[in-house]
């Protein structure tokens, strides 16, 4: 359905996930959402949903304790998706690069398609940010995208696809 | 600042005959890492609405010893003491850590650290 | 409520707070906001002090064999302190904090390993280029001294 | 045998901010048991501070322990070390740290108040405080250049002046700020559905707020007289005309109030700040390495803050403890939750304004 | 023939009041808000996504309250009889509410349970107003109903009961209480996605249809009249929505209850009398 | 005549050779011939429509006395035995009223015994609904560890019950009918007290005193309708005018109400749980509690357009939605069915005591539907309860994934008591338009259109907060489990399934409504719904959302339950409203 595809990048809808940043970044994304920048001109709605979601915003470097949880939500959204790395926590690590209990930039576990600058980025770049994803999200393809680690399979029951292990616990990761 | 030197035994005696908690709160217990391998542990109190009363207890031990809780005194001291159980990964009666830590990370990350790095 | 109401009911009738960024012009920005650190080659003395000074890292120098040396930095790792230009000797003209907005990277520009697999070899670079010239110092001092160069046999 | 519904909020959820994990056991939706997990956020930061980072780069680190109160935690840990250099900052210095420190409390408690109206379903009014805020967000920018985290606090000194123009625009858009919170005032206190959403919700007596030690607007709306601009000498607040705010009810409402009024109070100081700047440096030159052990406690939009640093005279500290304002309010939070309806609890946790990223550092 | 355009087009048409409501919405709080054909764009996105499912009967049971709610609207613009149509009104909710409480996620059936409530909290109401049609017009058919005219003048407190629940039916503050976003992130939506999702995203078109069209009957056979309301009542709703916060469930109940009910009853009582 | 004599003596022979059909296999031969004669001669009567009466003879009579004062005594040594001085209390009131009533009794020429059409009508739901309760009752204790005998003795006395209501429904005379209300009031009390623990002691003399009060009250109806008409026949005294015919009607009806287990009386009724499911299933669907709307249908005739008539609609009608709200409280199954049971008797009840044709009509098939979906739901718990071990709807969760079966049972029963086109709904819909229809005339019906309207949500808000447990399943990646069912169970279950939907046919087909038609389009799309399924095969099966976490969080479910502050309302204004009931009589 090449006709159906220019309609997403006219609605994304997005899901905020915070896995450990400073809030700077996520209050940014609330002042984005608010009068001055409005989002919502672009058909984004904040779901917080998975399920109904276009495009991930992320926001943080993964500490341990978020890591299965930004699998889990990731597993969750239906494809097309996006995944948007707001801040440089989140794209690389930032200032906390090295720390012992964070992992350097949610590219260690789900494939990043945008990677926001900033620290704390603007509500102008975030803007900047999803208008280079919905280009992005109009190209792909509905094939299903896996994350990189913590990721337990799909299996195929009879002619069902059940992606109810996808995402794994920590300790079952072997 | 006033600093009080106290041990292990008195502590909790120390601190209740001190604690009003119509005058004082409890701000933090807090670990300090002295590099041969003991630790100093502080008890920080201020005062409400008072200039720079600020009152540490303070003691130096090991990192066997079973350290009393003041939970039963001051319930919001739970937070200090989980945190220290889990940096420090001292013993402190009745209380569990799993503050912050998981399971596959590092363990009592401020241990030992004068002496450049910690145990894992 | 009532208040809330009439207040509602005569926002309808006003011009919406919204600016269309990206479409038409730019969010205001005032002048001296803390944008992109830029870099000329042609004043740097290469003290290498804004690599020392930057929190996270993102000014990297990888030295050439042939002795100069190379800057790269990475805005996607930045976190816009300008330490580093505090830290520049010659600030303003070899590194300057201007207002340009950063922008978005995508998949393909690897931002994150690269970047990491880069600050690797930009260390190593230094630490053979270091060894380099304590050999080459060795060996000028032997050659002064009129010894073998090369390090003690015995 | 009735059950209980076991209802998780967070770590993702629509209407946190920040990753925090309840679980709510709840009859109907009644809460009768409350488990909190607040682990998500902590990096490690008290580490890297004595490991990775110089003292001088930690003002910087310490800022992005939190985005909302990052000009607290760098000035707290810069005090400190101030302190153990036995530096002497000027009234100018002094004057230009509280205003940003200022600007920052109005920027958050707005930000709180909105999200408090987002969580009790009012939509409207977020937007309208959302949008009443970004002037003051613009402020920050100009000021600092950057709007959240400023990066504005050196040791020493802050990083920036503030130029004449600038201070007038502060004037200016703080005037203009002031009779919007006067009608936020009016309808967080008018509005029937607020007062059905916030009056007798999310009670917390004035015992109770000194059996949990809670602390900042979430003490003062119990009546409890606390707030460290009055009781730190750090800062000379009591120059430029603060007050404290008191508030009796306890509840959402209480809490809200306190918050308003504050905002008034800090626009009164901050007015009162730029017109009165005396003159000076704005930023001093530093000598020798920090030696010693200071504490500094100072009031964040949350509460207390309280940095206590120790070091030996090296480029590595000794130990950095990082005492946030709603570490030592969570175990009165997990109390409150008890008794309250689970429609109440996003609202409730918002009226908190709780602060994650600074609790697990 | 026109009649079976105007039910192929409901649900466009709903989609344009819904879309009309968006920019609405935005232009009170100030904001320049999404296109007028956004609700559109949305299903045609939805249409494109890869779609998850908890189970078989969940997902269907979405369609099936589509359907039905279709049913309903078409059965209005037939003019058939008004209580047959809040019963296939309430039909295609169970439908829904069972959907909710289908799957084994707490938000889901929290949300199922406050649809249950809140049609505890409006059903009555509504029957009452049929009741109030018929007891003026003598007849439950819509087709009478529109024959006559002047309900405004003998059934005003009606009108005010069903302003009163009117936000409970289209999700609009204080009575959002089903949806809550910040709540139960959508409640019983909470785990449709992609193509069975929009099922339920466009029988909230249909539910605009059907409760404006009973704002629509109080014009009787003054057509204008009846749109004029309808309009009218369309702002009141979002102004009200941009004033107010959500109540609670209860609060809600007790609202339609104390407040909708004593209305409708007063003048029931008043219309025999 | 014979007809109605076979109905009244076949179950009680067939109790008679009980004792000789020990095996199982023997036992289901005999009742289940009983139960085809039975069903066929009501069958029969039904279409047959010929009004018949028929007079006792005097040994009759006689016999009746003597019965009616062993009865009384044996309740007045009970309440000895177990030290209830309130059963002892009303059992010496009622041998004095008895007494009198019977010194004072008229010579009348009227029968005792008049077979009309509504009496076949209940002679169609005692029969084929209770017949097959009886029959499924082996199988069920089959399950029960008691000894054989006592087995038999159950059966026996479920088929006595059987007995006696066919005995009630054709009863004429106000006398007979107090005979025979207090012979069902023994029945309920043996057959709660069957399991003779503490619990079930205690609930059976419950039911025997609250049971009582209702024999006090027909018999002062009784010496009400002497003194004032002469007469103690039903339709001799329907047919009177003027007077204390009010009175004595209210008094009457109010018998009905203790019998339908209104608020105040519920009690007896959820007590009445404690015994094995059959005889819950027995009691609320085919017999007992439908002698309430039976009664007062039958004096309907008087009632109508009066002010007790209208008292009793509203009365009703707040039983209708108080019941309703009650219910949601619980977390037992069969104690929810019961309160939906008292809630739609006082519907019943409200409807019947309108008095217009239309109305009776209704009554009648909602009396007809509620048996038929009742009795399959009761005897569904009692399954569960045995083969599955379940009694809770907590417990219940996930059952169509366990249970699939006995899930689609309790579904389906679910779906005709509240789902188009099902009767009960239907019966509301008429109701409501009825009842509006009325309204400009008659403007105190318009709390019972109220009652009516939100009893009627309740309802709904009730059955599928049920249904929430039962059919929650976390994903259909692994399909339905296998119940087996014993074809004892599963045989009268899928013959009353079918029952409901020949009937619903049948009513829509009568009712020749064509926007009714309307209904059947959404019922179609259920069922055919699963059709799909294969279909459904090429989506991903995915997780529920838990805000990110792995776990599964169960939800339980709601509970509105009243303070005790309204409790204590609820029950004080019912007691004060069911006392005006014979206040407006004897003032009107």
């Amino acid at each position: 359905m090449k006709w159906l595809a220019q309609f997403r990048k006219k609605s994304p809808w997005i899901l905020h996930y915070n896995a450990g940043s400073c809030n700077g970044c996520d209050i940014e994304i609330l002042a984005a959402l608010s009068p001055r920048f409005d989002l919502e001109r672009f058909g984004i709605v904040n779901t917080g949903n998975p399920k109904q979601t276009d495009i991930f915003l992320v926001t943080g470097p993964v500490t341990f304790h978020s890591r299965e949880r930004l699998v889990e939500l990731y597993s969750q959204i239906p494809e097309p998706k996006v995944v948007v790395a707001v801040g440089a926590c989140t794209s690389t690590g930032g200032v906390f690069r090295g720390m012992y209990n964070v992992e350097d930039g949610i590219d260690r576990y789900i494939p990043v398609d945008v990677y926001v600058p900033g620290c704390a980025a603007s509500p102008q770049l975030i803007i900047d940010g999803i208008v280079q994803a919905l280009s992005i999200l109009e190209k792909k393809n509905k094939a299903i995208e896996k994350p990189f680690r913590l990721f337990g399979g799909i299996k195929r029951i009879g002619k069902k696809i059940s992606r109810l292990t996808m995402a794994k616990r920590i300790g079952e990761e072997k | 600042m006033k600093k009080i030197e106290t041990t292990l035994e008195r502590v909790v005696k120390t601190i209740e005959e001190f604690y009003d908690r119509y005058e004082w709160h409890f701000l933090t217990l807090n670990g300090i890492d002295l590099d041969d391998g003991k630790i100093e542990l502080q008890w920080i109190f201020a005062k409400y609405g008072a200039k720079d009363e600020t009152v540490v207890f303070y003691c130096i031990t090991d990192y066997e010893t079973e350290v009393p809780s003041i939970v039963k005194l001051i319930p919001s001291a739970i937070m200090g003491e989980r945190e220290v159980v889990d940096m420090f990964g001292l013993t402190i009666e009745g209380i569990e850590g799993k503050l912050y830590l998981s399971d596959d990370s590092l363990k009592t990350p401020l241990k030992t650290m004068g002496l450049g790095g910690c145990e894992v | 409520m009532f208040r809330s109401l009439a207040n509602a009911w005569s926002n309808m009738f006003k011009p919406p707070h919204t600016v269309k960024y990206p479409f038409v012009g730019d969010v205001q920005v005032p002048s001296d906001y803390r944008g992109l650190i830029l870099y000329d080659v042609e004043h740097c003395i290469f003290c290498d002090r804004c690599e020392k000074a930057c929190p996270p890292k993102a000014i990297v120098f990888y030295q050439h064999d042939d002795g100069h040396k190379e800057y790269r930095y990475n805005p996607w790792l930045c976190i816009y302190c300008g330490e580093c230009v505090r830290a520049c000797p010659k600030a303003d003209e070899a590194l300057t904090h201007s207002s340009e907005k950063p922008n978005p990277a995508s998949k393909a520009e690897n931002v994150n390993d690269e970047w990491f697999v880069w600050q690797t070899v930009a260390r190593e670079s230094r630490e053979r280029y270091a060894e380099k010239k304590k050999a080459e110092k060795a060996e000028k001092r032997a050659a002064r001294k009129g010894e073998p160069a090369g390090p003690k046999g015995d | 045998m009735k059950k209980v519904i076991n209802i998780p909020l967070g770590s993702q959820h629509i209407s946190l901010l920040e990753p925090v994990r309840f679980q709510f056991k709840t009859h109907n939706e009644k809460i009768v048991e409350v488990g909190a997990d607040v682990g998500f956020v902590h990096r490690g930061i008290e580490r890297a501070c004595v490991t990775q980072f110089e003292w001088k780069k930690l003002p910087y680190v310490v800022a992005r322990v939190c985005g909302l109160c990052a000009i607290t935690h760098s000035l707290s840990f810069t005090l400190a070390v101030e302190k153990m250099l036995e530096f002497e900052s000027t009234r100018r210095i002094d004057y230009l740290r509280m205003l940003m420190v200022e600007l920052d409390r109005i920027h958050s408690h707005m930000l709180c108040l909105s999200h408090t109206a987002e969580n009790a379903g009012f939509e409207a009014m977020f937007m309208e405080v959302m949008a009443a805020r970004e002037p003051v967000m613009d402020l920050q920018e100009a000021i600092s250049g950057n709007r959240v985290q400023f990066d504005y606090i050196a040791i020493g000194g802050v990083h920036r002046d503030i130029s004449p123009e600038t201070a007038k625009e502060v004037v200016a858009t703080l005037d203009a700020l002031k009779p919007k919170i006067e009608r936020l005032l009016e309808e967080f206190s008018k509005n029937w559905s607020l007062s059905l959403k916030y009056r007798g919700v999310g009670m917390l007596t004035y015992e109770e707020a000194c059996i949990y030690n809670t602390l900042g607007p979430l003490a003062r709306a119990a009546g409890l007289r606390t707030d460290v601009r009055l009781e730190s000498s750090d800062l000379p607040y009591e120059e430029v005309g603060f007050e404290v705010v008191l508030e009796k009810g306890g509840d959402i409402h209480a809490r809200n109030m306190v918050r308003l009024y504050e905002i008034l109070n800090s626009i009164e100081m901050c007015k009162n700040i730029v017109q009165n700047l005396p003159e000076g440096e704005h930023l001093l030159k530093i000598k020798g390495k920090p030696k010693g052990e200071a504490i500094v406690r100072l009031e964040a939009p949350r509460g207390e803050l309280m940095y206590l640093v120790r070091g030996s005279g090296k480029n590595f500290l000794d130990r950095v403890r990082i005492k946030t304002p709603t570490f030592s309010g969570i175990p009165a939070m997990v109390e409150i939750f008890k008794g309250s309806e689970y429609a109440d609890a996003p609202a409730i946790l918002a009226s908190f304004d709780p602060c994650m990223s600074c609790t697990a550092k | 023939m026109t009649t079976w355009f105007w039910i192929v087009m409901a649900p466009v048409l709903g989609g344009l009041v819904y879309g009309g409501e968006r920019v609405l919405r935005a232009r009170m709080q100030r904001r320049q808000g999404p296109p007028l054909l956004q609700p559109f764009y949305d299903m045609f996105k939805l249409m494109d996504k890869r779609t998850l499912v908890i189970h078989s009967a969940h997902a269907l049971l979405g369609v099936v309250h589509f359907l039905v709610l279709w049913i309903t609207v078409g059965a209005i613009f037939f003019g058939w009889n008004l209580l047959y149509i809040v019963f296939l009104h309430l039909f295609a909710l169970i439908v829904l509410v069972i959907a909710g409480y289908s799957v084994r996620s707490v938000f889901s059936q929290i949300g199922a349970n406050r649809e249950l409530l809140a049609l505890v909290a409006y059903e009555p109401v509504l029957l009452l107003v049929t009741v109030g049609f018929y007891l003026y017009a003598g007849s439950f058919y819509i087709g009478d109903i529109l024959h006559h005219s002047g309900y405004l003048s003998q059934m005003p407190l009606l009108f005010l009961a069903l302003l009163v629940i009117l936000p409970i039916k289209v999700k609009k503050s204080p009575f959002d209480v089903v949806e809550g976003h910040q709540e139960i992130v959508g409640g019983v939506e909470v785990e449709y996605s992609g193509f069975f999702f929009e099922f339920l995203y466009m029988a909230r078109f249909l539910e605009y249809i059907f409760i404006y069209s009973f704002v629509f009957l109080f014009g009787g056979a003054d057509y204008w009249l009846g749109a004029l309301l309808v309009i009218g009542t369309f702002i009141l709703v979002n102004l009200v929505d941009n004033a107010t916060a959500r109540v609670r469930a209860a609060d809600m109940v007790k609202i339609s209850y104390l407040l909708a009910l004593l209305l409708a009853g007063i003048n029931i009582v008043w219309m025999l009398t | 005549m014979p007809g109605a004599m076979l109905l009244i003596l076949l179950p009680i022979v067939a109790t008679l050779l009980l004792r000789w059909f020990r095996s199982e296999k023997m036992q289901y031969i005999l009742l289940a011939t009983t139960v085809v004669l039975l069903s066929a001669t009501a069958l029969k009567l039904y279409f047959g429509s010929a009004v018949l009466t028929f007079h006792f003879p005097h040994w009759l009579e006689l016999f009746i006395v003597i019965a009616d004062l062993l009865l009384l005594l044996y309740f007045l040594w009970q309440g000895r035995r177990f030290d209830r001085r309130i059963i002892t209390l009303l059992a010496v009131i009622q041998l004095l009223l008895y007494g009198w009533a019977e010194s004072v009794l008229p010579e009348e020429g009227g029968a005792e015994v008049v077979v009309d059409a509504l009496s076949t009508f209940m002679f169609l739901i005692i029969n084929i609904v209770g017949g097959i309760i009886v029959v499924y009752a082996v199988r069920y204790m089959s399950y029960e560890e008691i000894s054989e005998e006592k087995k038999r003795l159950f059966i026996a006395y479920l088929l006595l019950f059987l007995s006696v209501m066919n005995a009630v429904v054709v009863s004429n005379s106000l006398l007979l009918f107090f005979f025979l209300f207090e012979m069902t009031t023994l029945a309920s009390y043996l057959l709660i007290g069957f399991r003779g623990d503490e619990t079930a002691q205690k609930n059976a003399l419950k039911a025997l005193w609250m049971n009582q009060i209702g024999g006090v009250v027909i018999l002062l109806g009784t010496l009400c309708a002497i003194y004032g008409y002469d007469t103690t026949r039903f339709d001799a005294l329907t047919g009177s005018v003027g007077g204390t015919l009010l009175l004595c009607v209210s008094l009457v009806s109010m018998a009905a109400l203790v019998k339908g287990a209104s608020i105040p009386f519920d009690g007896w009724l959820l007590g009445a749980m404690v015994a094995p499911t059959p005889v819950s299933a027995i009691l609320h669907s085919a017999t007992m509690v439908k002698i309430a709307p039976w009664l007062i249908l039958k004096l309907s005739p008087a009632l109508g357009g009066t002010g007790v008539g209208l008292l009793l609609s509203t009365f009703g009608g707040f039983v209708f939605v108080a019941a309703s709200y009650l219910a949601l409280s619980r977390t037992v199954f069969k104690e929810i069915l019961g309160y939906s049971t008292i809630a739609l008797l006082g519907l019943m009840m409200a409807l019947a005591a309108i008095g217009t044709p239309e109305t009776s009509i209704l009554t009648m098939v909602l009396i007809f539907f509620h048996a038929l979906s009742k009795a399959m739901l009761f005897m569904t718990a009692g399954v569960v309860e045995k083969l599955h071990h379940l009694k809770d709807i907590e417990d219940m969760k996930g059952l169509i994934e366990t249970a699939p079966k006995s899930a689609r049972f309790i579904l389906f029963g679910f779906v005709s008591l509240t789902l188009p086109p099902f009767g009960l709904f239907i019966v509301k819909l008429f109701a409501i338009e009825e009842v509006s229809h009325m309204l400009p005339d008659h403007p105190g019906l318009f709390l019972l259109l109220l009652s009516i309207l939100i009893g009627s949500t309740l309802l709904v808000l009730l059955y599928f907060k049920v249904t929430a447990a039962i059919l929650s399943r976390p994903s259909d990646i692994v399909g339905l489990g296998h119940e087996a069912m014993p074809s004892g169970f599963l045989l009268p279950l899928a013959i009353l399934a079918v029952l409901v939907v020949f009937t619903t046919i049948r009513l829509a087909a009568v009712q020749q409504v064509a926007d009714l038609t309307l209904f059947f389009v959404p019922i179609a799309m259920l069922v055919l719904a699963p059709l799909a399924y294969r279909w459904m095969d090429r989506f991903d099966r995915v997780k529920c959302y838990h805000c990110g976490e792995k776990e599964s969080f169960d939800a339980a479910l709601y509970y509105y339950e009243p303070t005790p502050k309204i409790r204590v309302a609820i029950y004080t204004f019912f007691t004060l409203l069911f006392v005006s009931v014979a206040l407006t009589g004897a003032l009107s």
